[in-house]
């Protein structure tokens, strides 16, 4: 049944390219039926072995409680894209495809097969980059992004020399651990790009600020939250349980980096990649802070990364069809535009309050008193230049006849940003799941059972 | 040795991409270190004396190379040419939106036009 | 500078593959192919016991082309194939996206001798693409240079007569390729149980109908990249029609 | 001394094969690289691509070599010339 996450969305992209005036009424349709796929017909703990070879020979496509929520939030995202945004037509074909392939390697238990869904990613997002005539920070990321992909390959293929498949259960548990590591680290140098962690992300800042409305959007949203399930599963249960320190410094360098550089610029879709850069990176620390096995930490930074998507969705469509014009005529996105700003910022009683808490608490019952000083540093800066953007464009006197917000947009943005008000008020409801998806991250032994009984 | 070459090549592309100020270069250079992977990931597979791994008149009885290496290569090859297909497309792009393809001479035209 | 800085990157790079990389990979041309799933794929035994494959003579496997590459890329891990086809499909749709030039077309100045020769050439290139993708199980090659040698004869068709343009005929065939390749998949899906699975008979290893689904798959994936390429040429010459 | 010679004698075919082919691919890509003119160094990286071919006919993988022949030494060659052409003709007139 999972296959079909993958295949429908494929073939109805296939069926629109001679046919682009009906992608636009598609797109929702093929969001609709994964959601409904997810939440009606298929249940955590499936493999599928694609055209029936055992695991370790074919490819596996596999459904537990690690992937199951993220894919419930990325087909949820995407359908709020679906609502929100206006594109051209062609544009959603290639959005089907985004559906498609990130339903993939959410799925996916292969590491080839993951490096040809990132491809496809990488593809439809250096695209959907070169809206709007911004090609050159589109070229830039193409460039990165290239060869972080040829780098992937690389780790990959090394996997399979190390244990002679390439199932990622199989060969994570065949290899031998100091080998995988080295694996390991062309994989994370991949990774490290995509999630524009500062010195490799270079190319993230020019992307974000320049690009059409939708540019943001996704790539803020959905394929960030992609590639931290991605991250999460490689690293924590394939790979190996090795702290590595070296993403947590190289994490932390690009926090401050990015809320120093965050505070400096001068327009609003700048600060906004920054802070994007900043939320992406803290997320990272907290995850190789709590590599060891650390599942409060994990749970935490979970919510954290949840509020971080959430308020980027947010933020970014505002920018979007606001283009840093003031909030005189446009009351809703406003309101919008605050309520998510101050639950990114951290006050009390909104979802980036609890998760930044849980984190920080986490953090110091782990011994670890570094990053919660980056944290709450970083806090401060958040809040002073967040408030000043949100003072600036609500007292601002520009006449902005000719951009507003459309209806459906309207609705999607008041609802996220009521849904981080009312995660605030009870934050048990994701940190129950959180805790979940946290207790299966580490467990190996399950994901590898899983795999081994195999499919049905 | 064919794995110390493509090593070789890989960094050779990997200078090229950063001392290069003509994007069309870093295009050359990226393909170079594709190509380079590509080698070596086939050179991975590779076993003394044997034979290529399709059955055929010549070889009947299996004696072949490690044929899922080539498989990947094959993927490879034509992931490289789609991005290699929309880098040219956006270069073409950032020619007639700032009149040249170099670096430098692309953040002055950059300063101009905003 | 900026070449310093290149000289340095590439130096610790190439440090780090050779000095630690480079130890941790089996010696060239010594590789264990028992320890390796590759050696199931050429003795085609990933289901059933060990049985020593022969040309010409085995029959009723569970995979019957005689390219063991071929059996990989179309039976063994045809999921990956329909991504690659994917991303081939991305970029065609993304040059198709990005193909708003304010400059005319490239114009090519029609050379007699090629204009005449096309006529027997173009013919004799299709053939060979064909070759290569329906013999794709059995000799090298299969549907990826296959449909790129035809889309290679496009353009010598371009190159020869300067008014010569793709139509949308390609879009459409695209269109019924790729959506052919799932439905094969679904097909296998609704027989069998599970995605992509081969429900054709086998036959006999080095025959030409033989292999199950893999001619099927390949003849569809060589008009799809076929066309896709075909198409991605044409916008890159054509510039804006309007 | 001797031992250079005998390195040389014991080379076989193969070995002189990848020698020359490997030396060759250096001096290409390094070409390719540094060349001053965009047309050079395209023509240069067509040719990295036609000789790691015969690289792939060493390594025993035909398919490799009939692919990366007709896709990476063929097309890529073509569509990065099509751009040269756009980015020339956009100079000059």
């Amino acid at each position: 049944m999972i296959a079909l996450l993958v295949a429908v969305p494929l073939a109805f992209a296939f069926v629109t390219v001679a046919l682009p005036k009906l992608s636009k009424y598609i797109f929702p349709l093929v969001a609709l039926f994964n959601l409904a796929l997810l939440i009606g017909f298929v249940h955590p703990s499936q493999v599928i072995e694609v055209g029936k070879w055992p695991a370790a020979y074919g490819i596996v496509l596999l459904l537990d409680n690690v992937n199951y929520p993220f894919l419930i939030m990325v087909n949820l995202i995407l359908l709020a894209v679906s609502i929100s945004a206006t594109f051209e037509e062609k544009i959603g074909t290639l959005l089907i495809v985004l559906t498609a392939s990130i339903n993939g390697l959410l799925l996916t238990g292969d590491f080839f097969n993951a490096y040809v869904f990132l491809e496809i990613i990488s593809a439809v997002a250096y695209i959907l980059s070169a809206q709007n005539k911004n090609s050159y920070a589109a070229f830039k990321y193409l460039i990165f992004g290239a060869v972080a992909g040829t780098l992937y390959l690389i780790g990959a293929v090394s996997m399979y020399v190390y244990s002679g498949t390439l199932n990622m259960a199989f060969s994570g548990y065949i290899s031998a651990p100091e080998y995988a590591q080295i694996a390991g680290i062309f994989m994370l140098i991949a990774m490290l790009v995509e999630l524009k962690v500062l010195p490799l992300g270079l190319w993230a800042p020019d992307v974000y600020s320049n690009g059409s409305t939708l540019t943001p959007v996704v790539l803020g949203s959905a394929i960030t939250l992609a590639m931290f399930y991605f991250y999460s599963r490689v690293f924590f249960n394939v790979l190996g349980s090795v702290k590595p320190y070296l993403v947590y410094i190289i994490a932390i360098i690009s926090i401050v980096l990015a809320q120093l550089a965050a505070m400096k610029q001068k327009t609003l879709g700048r600060a906004l990649a920054y802070v994007a850069i900043a939320g992406a990176s803290t997320v990272l620390a907290a995850f190789s802070a709590g590599a060891p096995g650390d599942e409060k930490i994990i749970s935490a930074s979970l919510v954290y990364l949840l509020n971080d998507v959430i308020a980027l969705f947010v933020l970014f469509t505002v920018f979007g069809y606001l283009k840093g014009k003031g909030f005189k005529d446009n009351f809703v996105a406003g309101v919008a535009f605050s309520l998510t700003s101050i639950s990114l910022i951290g006050f009390p009683l909104t979802t980036g309050f609890w998760a930044k808490l849980n984190l920080i608490s986490a953090l110091f019952e782990a011994g670890d008193k570094l990053l919660p000083i980056f944290i709450l540093s970083s806090t401060i800066l958040e809040a002073g230049y967040l408030i000043k953007w949100n003072v600036d464009l609500w007292y601002s006197e520009d006449e902005n006849s000719e951009e507003y917000v459309p209806f459906g947009a309207q609705i999607v943005i008041l609802l996220f940003a009521l849904a981080l008000v009312v995660f605030g008020f009870m934050p048990n409801l994701i940190t129950d799941q959180t805790d979940k998806i946290a207790s299966y991250v580490f467990d190996f032994s399950t994901y590898f059972d899983t795999i081994l009984k195999g499919g049905m | 040795m064919i794995y110390y070459i493509s090593f070789i090549l890989i960094g050779i592309g990997l200078y090229g991409i950063v001392s290069q100020k003509n994007l069309l270069k870093q295009l050359v250079a990226l393909t170079i270190i594709d190509t380079a992977v590509n080698i070596f990931i086939v050179s991975l597979g590779y076993l003394q004396g044997a034979e290529a791994p399709i059955y055929s008149v010549i070889t009947p009885v299996a004696n072949f190379v490690d044929p899922l290496p080539q498989a990947l290569v094959l993927t490879a090859i034509v992931i490289g040419v789609g991005t290699l297909a929309m880098a040219s497309m956006l270069l073409i792009h950032i020619h007639e939106k700032y009149g040249s393809v170099d670096v430098d001479e692309i953040c002055s035209a950059k300063e101009v036009i905003e | 500078m900026r070449r310093i800085w290149a000289i340095l990157v590439s130096a610790v790079f190439l440090y780090f593959l050779i000095g630690t990389y480079y130890p941790t990979l089996p010696e060239f041309g010594n590789i264990d192919m028992f320890r390796r799933v590759s050696f199931n794929y050429i003795s085609k035994s990933t289901t059933k016991e060990y049985q020593p494959v022969e040309f010409k003579k085995s029959n009723g496997l569970e995979e019957g082309s005689a390219n063991v590459v071929t059996s990989i890329v179309v039976n063994y891990r045809s999921f990956d194939t329909l991504g690659e086809v994917t991303v081939l499909f991305t970029a065609a749709l993304g040059v198709g996206i990005l193909a708003g030039f304010r400059k005319r077309r490239i114009e090519f100045e029609e050379h007699r001798v090629l204009s005449i020769a096309i006529g027997i050439v173009f013919p004799i290139v299709l053939l060979f693409g064909a070759y290569v993708f329906i013999h794709g199980h059995l000799t090298p090659g299969g549907g990826f240079p296959g449909g790129t040698v035809i889309s290679l004869g496009v353009l010598l068709l371009m190159l020869a007569k300067n008014e010569f343009g793709v139509t949308d005929v390609a879009k459409h065939t695209e269109q019924v390729a790729g959506s052919g390749y799932v439905l094969v998949g679904l097909i296998g899906m609704a027989m069998a149980g599970t995605f992509l699975t081969n429900i054709l008979p086998t036959g006999t290893v080095g025959e030409l109908f033989s292999a199950g689904v893999v001619p099927i798959v390949y003849t569809l994936i060589a008009f799809k990249v076929g066309a896709e390429l075909s198409n991605l040429i044409s916008e890159m010459r054509e510039g804006d029609k309007a | 001394m001797n031992n250079v010679f005998d390195f040389f004698r014991n080379l076989e075919l193969l070995d002189w094969l990848t020698y020359i082919v490997g030396g060759l691919l250096i001096i290409f890509s390094l070409f390719a690289v540094e060349a001053k003119k965009l047309f050079d160094a395209i023509l240069a990286l067509s040719a990295v691509s036609l000789l790691s071919v015969l690289f792939f006919i060493v390594l025993k993988a035909p398919d490799v070599a009939i692919t990366e022949a007709a896709v990476g030494s063929g097309l890529a060659s073509a569509v990065m010339i099509f751009a040269l052409f756009r980015i020339k003709a956009g100079e000059k007139k």
